[in-house]
């Protein structure tokens, strides 16, 4: 094993160290980190798909499976790896400008990117709990950096389900060694059998997950936390943090327990999905607040990646995984496209109350009018997250909807296809003021010879803050050109 | 039933009771023991587990003594959280009803 | 050997006497002094009686001289504690007669 | 050298996205061009124009020569994005990038000192773009996504002005269309099912599936019917039509190229696509379906004219008679003849101009004097002769008067329906040429003879030598002459009529 | 003794539901310690000394001076009272956890487990005991990450903004500082030996880490109560020197340094040569157990500012 793999994990865990130790220098040793990892990720991807390198199994401290911890390294991690990466140094550029960031921040979040990496690449089911709960204490960390009122309160609650959800995912862990012995996923997946104490293992843990991927009837903590946290926080959580109990789910569903999957608990995430889809769009067309508007959206997004998941638990769902092509991987582009939307979206929301210093809907609106740039942010971002074609959404929606057609769900295209025109609804209370004559100006002051003063608009921030989410958003609709090029040149 | 039997039920009864404190009862330290005793349920099952061995199977020992920093530290934190939450609401009140 | 354990066992058995009379004084004295007074005096002493069975049943000498500082260990927490406790209800005691006065 | 022009762009095949991309990439630098450099945008504007017209020709010698185009991008096994042009492309695209140049001129006159231009020229291109994305769409898949963005691209032009009247109207507008796209989206995967995504063939790629498999005859009946209402939406077909006339709260150039041209036609257009290419016009009567669009296509027009003629507003009254007219391609669409066929497809070019003149005209109208109700014309023709002309000869040309340009198509649509032994459809193209003139005539008869009012509306002077602003005369000229022209040598091989028969010969082979 | 058993199962259970119902705070405190020891003696009756000591240590000792000194910054001590719903509910948990236990009953059959494996490799591990092999050598990366989460628990806390302020009072007399001036060397040396003995019994970084965690707190204790103040000036100035900060993150810096190095020089990421196994572990466990040490006691100290 080269040096590559650790140092994705090592590196930020240990800048992250200094950074939250020497606060003030907190900045510049993430500025280093951040280069560092990028050169590394880079490296890492030459190797994996240049050269065919790193794939596979690597054990640690030279001892053998079933007693080492190991970590598998796979294109979905190794994908996984790049979008944590790539989003983390995006949202670090943005923080970097943002005048309202905290010292804490960059310590803070370089040990979530550690433990975010440590936990795509573990393959050993209790070293997962402990880096679930590091990144667990991070993200409740971000989300009370805020000094708004009420953020206390929403970091409370999302701990409290964070670590119950753990706690769920702990007692899991406990039963499966009870029963088996062992804890490294690969050994598993040849040992699983059917038997109560699997079935209600895998129950718990996924209960637990469930939880902290905010899925529909566990989402209440969501909207609280993510609207609440400052800009590059919520950015980060609703971009990331939760993609990775997501991604727990998804892993342990094909790997160890692909035997137990049947069709009961993929009826039931589907239910669970379609019904986050409704709700959270219900919710995101009612509030009065900006960023719950964009946290809620993240409910419902979620909804889109349960029936994801229902479609990858469904015993018949046949995973034509040729050689070159393994078609579910297409559900990660429905991930990475709401990474990336979510992300511009929230750092949008983030330079409107910059500016207008309030979390309003009906404040913000004024700024749309003379801002072209946050304008076009949020109308791409929009459309890329309603999934419509021609954006990265709808690579991983058209991969849902055919495999819920070949499995004869035919009621899943309902939620699929509606919660596009859901989405657009509910970011068309954001796009459509824009075009109001009468918003035009409204805020500009009068000088005192009587002229109105220069409008708030976007021209009064730094341009890096308008550039960073404009690219995240774009980036949904360059890739969506290219969704098979990392893997599928020999397509 | 022997002694590893007996601790099997008590874990499950004690993860159920603290998942009891975290839904029903209203004040966050309620909630915060209430995860631990969740925790150390947890706890219990593996150390449980690894008594069945002769000697004791080592790997569980020292999972949980990772659980238990693991768990302190959160606690830790969650108090701290918890006497923010307590300053800011109104009367003083640890509860997260304001947050509604 | 059947009469040292037999001693040992008596020795626990009046350490657990003393144990019941404390916490029963714990439970029913009125006022936090006297209430330290049963708790701690009590304790030493129904320890010491329990660590003095200990002792006898394994008669190994590192074991007693353990056992040994561990009593005394507790001895001198037990008496700091108690003058940090007694102190504060001393103070509160004061505090409470003088807002008492206030009102008279 | 139209042997060396052919050789020259037949040795490439990515011209369809150059074309497409061409205005999409106009539409990036517009939105980028500050909004006080009016020059710069407006010579980005007619030269991008001037340069896609002259592309499309350069390409006309070789598709005459049976050559297509085609660029294929595969996203994922199943999903291609394709683009090609083919005859039928040919026909939209030439009518788009044509009217696009003459719109751009009318729009850069029309909205002069106006706020927002950038946004609205962005726009603007970026429909063109859409609209040649629909042309030369050569899968469903693709013309889904061009479609969709039709949708999303012309919403900000008719909430450009952004009063309430006109958020309301977007509100109506969205609602349509993306309810519209949504059924199509439907449809679309319905038949990916059946029969997996293909691109459009020539005679359509149903007829292996239809030929093996007579007891599908209700699903894809049900499909097409699907089909026939995602796409009746933008065509304005009977009951999915009330977005059109909500729509013209849009400034005038928005109205004429888009909500004339643009939309609607990517609408019909995609009727024709569905039923030539993808059912194919044996697999469509096979089903009964044209008897379904027949229907729906002669009601709509009797309506449409029945409304026109209780309009008060100028710009009411001619967006119910293109609700009207548009139905025509349908109708030639649903006769399933090959004269009809032509008919209907011709009418595509044809309705096309005639539209946008009268709409240029009214924009003319209401810019210059302020009027915008029909009883304000009085007289108007004495003021502005030249737009009173051009919006008589559009009105003329409606209501099928020879030999101008829709003259043609009635005649061949009236053939067809007797060809094909719908008799009763002549009855309706009589009832709806009537009723034009009913409308039309007594509009015309106000503008030129009675006498005008002492005080316009709203009069503005707009240039010095001419009746109005030079940039919004000259359009509406060229395009009334293409009206005669269309109309005369509509026999000659080089029209789009002969376009069209030739086209429609290899359909029907 | 499965009398012992039963009674102590009994009690824990009755001890948590206590704990959990009770709406008087400080009693759920005092009942959450008892429940600590009680579950230490569990710990005991599973043949796990190295847990039941951390424990005592850390669940009942460390956990409980956290819980009561957060308790005496509240202003509030008394929760709502439990609805008679609530109270009523209490049942489920119970009837639920029982029934779940008594499925789980399969499991006390069959033995599977790493035991083997543990005690097949032990002699290469460098460490006689193999609970600190586990820790320390085989699963070195979860005990690498774990310091991980206490740094940034710690990071984190710091994060929230200051402490609230101190309800302590300020105490007469030097009988605190005698006691601290013997107890904490005394806590330190049991700190060292615990820390030393881990290699082949019971103990290790983590105890060792806890107790002198203890020390430190103890101290800490001291200062405040003698001088009446809530961050004592010497404590502040302590907490923010940079050498201790260092040794903040020296556990993780060692483990990560070493684990490079196992990398580098051929024997697997985290992992030792086996000639010098030992010695490795032992200069990561003393650095751990500052870490450990210092980290535990910031967690319960704050960072010295507070609300004014």
């Amino acid at each position: 094993m080269t040096v590559l793999l650790p140092g994705l994990v090592l590196l930020p865990l240990i800048a992250g160290g200094f950074a939250a130790l020497f606060r003030q220098q907190g900045r510049w040793i993430t500025l280093a980190t951040g280069l560092g990892m990028l050169v590394m990720l880079v490296l890492l991807s030459i190797d994996a798909w240049g050269v065919g390198q790193y794939q596979g199994l690597w054990t640690l401290g030279g001892w053998e499976r079933p007693l080492a911890i190991a970590w598998y390294l796979d294109d979905l991690a190794h994908l996984m790896l790049l979008l944590v990466g790539l989003v983390s140094l995006a949202i670090m550029a943005y923080a970097w400008f943002d005048t309202e960031t905290s010292d804490h921040f960059w310590g803070l979040w370089l040990g979530g990117w550690g433990a975010m990496n440590a936990l795509l690449l573990s393959s050993d089911l209790f070293n997962i709990y402990v880096t679930i709960e590091l990144l667990g204490l991070v993200a409740v960390a971000l989300v009370a950096l805020s000094t708004k009122a009420g953020a206390a309160a929403a970091a409370m609650r999302y701990l409290i389900i964070s670590l119950t959800g753990s706690m769920f995912f702990l007692l899991g862990v406990a039963l499966i060694y009870g029963q088996y012995g062992r804890l490294d996923l690969i050994g598993l997946a040849e040992v699983v059998e059917h038997n109560w104490v699997t079935h209600l293992a895998w129950s718990i843990m996924l209960l637990g997950l469930l939880a902290k991927t905010a899925a529909w009837p566990l989402h209440g903590w969501l909207p609280l936390a993510h609207g609440r946290a400052p800009t590059a926080a919520s950015a980060l959580l609703s971009a990331l943090v939760i993609k990775a109990s997501f991604y727990l789910m998804w892993r342990f569903g094909v790997g160890p327990f692909a035997a137990l999957s049947n069709e009961l608990i993929a009826m039931l995430l589907a239910l669970l999905g379609t019904m986050a889809i409704f709700w959270g769009s219900w919710r995101a067309w009612k509030t009065p607040l900006l960023k719950e508007l964009i946290a809620w959206s993240t409910v419902a997004q979620i909804g889109y990646l349960l029936i994801g998941l229902a479609i990858l638990f469904n015993p018949q769902s046949i995973l034509t995984v040729s050689e070159q092509f393994n078609p579910s991987l297409l559900l990660f582009w429905l991930i990475a496209a709401h990474a990336l939307t979510k992300a511009g979206l929230f750092l949008v929301a983030g330079n409107l109350i910059l500016l207008t210093h309030s979390y309003q809907l009906k404040d913000q609106l004024a700024v749309l009018c003379n801002s072209p740039l946050t304008l076009w942010t949020l109308g791409l971002g929009s459309v890329a997250l309603a999934g419509l074609p021609l954006t990265l959404g709808f690579i991983g929606k058209w991969w849902l909807i055919e495999s819920s057609v070949a499995l004869g769900q035919f009621w899943l295209l309902a939620p699929l296809i509606l919660g596009g025109v859901f989405t657009l609804a509910y970011m068309g209370r954001l796009l459509q003021p824009a075009f109001e004559q009468r918003l035009l100006c409204q805020y500009a002051p009068k000088q005192s010879d009587g002229r109105p003063a220069e409008c708030i608009s976007e021209r009064q921030l730094a341009w890096p803050l308008l550039a960073v989410p404009f690219i995240l958003v774009l980036s949904v609709w360059v890739l969506a050109l290219f969704p098979l090029y990392p893997w599928g040149a020999t397509l | 039933m022997n002694e590893i039997a007996i601790y099997l039920i008590t874990g499950s009864v004690l993860f159920c009771l603290g998942l009891w404190g975290v839904v029903m009862r209203e004040h966050l330290l309620h909630k915060i023991l209430g995860v631990n005793i969740m925790g150390s349920a947890a706890f219990m099952l593996f150390l449980a587990f690894a008594a069945r061995a002769e000697p004791a199977d080592a790997v569980p020992h020292a999972l949980v003594l990772t659980g238990i920093v693991v768990a302190i530290s959160a606690m830790a934190l969650a108090l701290a959280l918890m006497k923010r939450v307590a300053k800011e609401s109104e009367q003083h009140q640890a509860t997260l009803e304001d947050s509604q | 050997m059947f009469l040292i354990d037999i001693v040992a066992l008596l020795m626990v058995v009046i350490g657990l006497v003393f144990f019941v009379a404390g916490t029963l004084g714990l439970l029913r004295f009125t006022d936090d002094l006297t209430r330290l007074h049963a708790l701690t005096k009590a304790d030493n002493l129904g320890l010491g009686f329990v660590l003095l069975g200990m002792t006898l049943l394994f008669f190994n000498l590192l074991v007693m001289l353990k056992l040994l500082l561990i009593w005394v260990l507790v001895i001198i927490s037990a008496a700091t504690v108690s003058h940090v406790i007694g102190q504060r209800a001393y103070k509160q005691l004061l505090h409470r007669s003088e807002s008492q006065d206030d009102h008279r | 050298m139209i042997e060396q022009l052919i050789s020259w762009t037949t040795a490439y095949s990515f011209w369809p996205l150059v074309i497409m991309g061409l205005s999409f990439g106009v539409a990036l630098l517009v939105f980028l061009i500050a909004e006080e450099r009016v020059w710069l945008r407006s010579s980005v504007n007619i030269a991008a124009a001037l340069i896609k017209l002259v592309l499309v020709l350069a390409l006309m010698p070789s598709l005459l020569q049976g050559h297509t185009y085609e660029f294929g991008w595969t996203l994922v096994p199943g999903l291609t994005i394709l683009l090609k042009i083919d005859g039928l492309a040919m026909l939209f695209l030439v009518l788009s990038v044509f009217l696009w140049l003459l719109t751009t001129l009318y729009a850069i006159g029309y909205l002069e000192g106006g706020v927002n231009r950038a946004r609205f020229f962005g726009f603007f291109n970026l429909c063109v773009s859409a609209t040649t994305g629909v042309a030369m769409a050569g899968n469903l898949f693709t013309f889904i996504i061009f479609y969709e963005l039709l949708t999303l691209a012309t919403w900000p032009l008719v909430v450009h002005r952004g009063t309430e009247k006109a958020l309301q109207a977007g509100r109506v507008y969205l609602l349509y269309t993306l309810g519209g796209g949504l059924v199509l989206l439907t449809a679309a995967i319905g038949l990916h099912l059946l029969v997996g995504t293909q691109a459009f063939v020539v005679g359509g790629y149903l007829n292996d599936y239809w030929a093996a498999n007579p007891d599908m005859a209700p699903i894809l009946f049900g499909l097409g019917l699907v089909f026939i209402a995602g796409l009746g939406v933008k065509a304005a077909l009977f009951p999915f039509h009330g977005w059109l006339p909500t729509a013209m709260v849009a400034p005038a150039p928005v109205s004429s190229l888009l909500h004339a041209v643009a939309v609607v036609k990517a609408g019909a257009f995609g009727l024709a696509r569905f039923v030539y290419e993808i059912y194919g016009i044996y697999v469509f009567s096979d089903l009964y379906l044209h008897w379904v669009l027949l229907g729906m296509a002669s009601f709509t027009i009797v309506y449409g004219s029945v409304r026109a003629l209780f309009q008060q507003d100028i710009k009411k009254r001619l967006a119910f008679s293109t609700v009207s007219q548009v139905s025509y391609v349908a109708l030639g669409l649903a006769l399933a003849g090959p004269i009809g066929a032509i008919g209907g497809l011709i009418h595509i070019v044809h309705q096309g101009f005639m539209k946008i003149t009268l709409f240029m005209a009214a924009g003319n109208y209401a810019e210059t004097l302020g009027v915008h109700k029909i009883k304000e014309l009085n007289g108007v023709g004495r003021v502005m002769p030249l737009t009173t002309l051009a919006f008589t000869i559009g009105a003329l040309g409606m209501i099928g008067l020879p030999p101008l340009a829709g003259f043609i198509t009635k005649w061949y649509l009236g053939l067809g329906a007797w060809e094909s032994g719908f008799y009763w459809v002549i009855g309706v193209l009589v009832i709806s040429s009537l009723l034009n003139a009913a409308y039309f005539l007594p509009t015309i008869y106000r503008a030129w003879f009675l006498p005008p009012p002492t005080q316009w509306p709203h009069r503005q002077v707009l240039s010095q030598r001419f009746e109005t602003h030079l940039l919004l005369l000259v359009p509406p000229l060229v395009t009334t002459v293409m009206i005669i022209v269309l109309g005369v040598w509509a026999g000659h091989l080089a029209t789009p009529l002969g376009w069209v028969s030739a086209l429609v010969a290899s359909e029907f082979e | 003794m499965i009398i012992v058993d039963l009674l102590l199962a009994l009690t824990i259970v009755l001890v948590a539901a206590r704990c959990l119902y009770t709406s008087n705070l400080a009693e759920s405190v005092v009942m959450f310690i008892v429940f600590g020891l009680l579950l230490s003696l569990v710990w005991v009756r599973l043949y796990a000394p190295d847990t039941a000591l951390a424990e005592v240590a850390i669940g009942a000792g460390l956990a409980g001076a956290l819980l009561l000194a957060t308790l005496s910054q509240l202003h509030l001590t008394h929760a709502a009272k439990a609805t008679a719903m609530a109270r009523i509910s209490l049942i489920i948990p119970v009837l639920l956890g029982g029934a779940l236990g008594v499925s789980l009953l399969s499991l006390v059959q069959p033995a599977p487990g790493l035991s083997d494996l543990v005690m097949n490799n032990i002699t290469q591990s460098g460490v006689e005991h193999p609970v600190t092999a586990v820790l320390l050598n085989y699963r070195a990366w979860d005990t690498a990450l774990e310091l991980a989460i206490l740094m940034w628990a710690w990071a984190a806390q710091r994060a929230l903004g200051p402490n609230l302020a101190w309800h302590g009072v300020r105490l007469q007399g030097l009988v605190l500082v005698y006691f601290s001036r013997l107890m904490v060397p005394l806590l330190a040396l049991v700190a060292g030996y615990v820390l030393w003995q881990g290699a082949y019994a019971p103990g290790g970084a983590f105890q060792a880490g806890a107790l002198l965690a203890t020390a430190f707190i103890l101290a800490f204790i001291v200062q405040q109560a003698q001088l009446g103040q809530a961050n004592p000036a010497v404590i502040r100035r302590f907490i923010h020197h940079w050498a201790v900060k260092l040794l903040w993150l020296g556990g993780l810096l060692a483990f990560f340094v070493v684990g490079l190095a196992g990398l580098l020089l051929g024997y697997g990421f985290m992992g030792y040569a086996p000639a010098y196994a030992g010695a490795l572990i032992l200069a990561i466990e003393i650095a751990a157990t500052f870490s450990i040490a210092l980290i535990l006691a910031a967690l319960f100290t704050g960072e010295g500012r507070r609300y004014e």
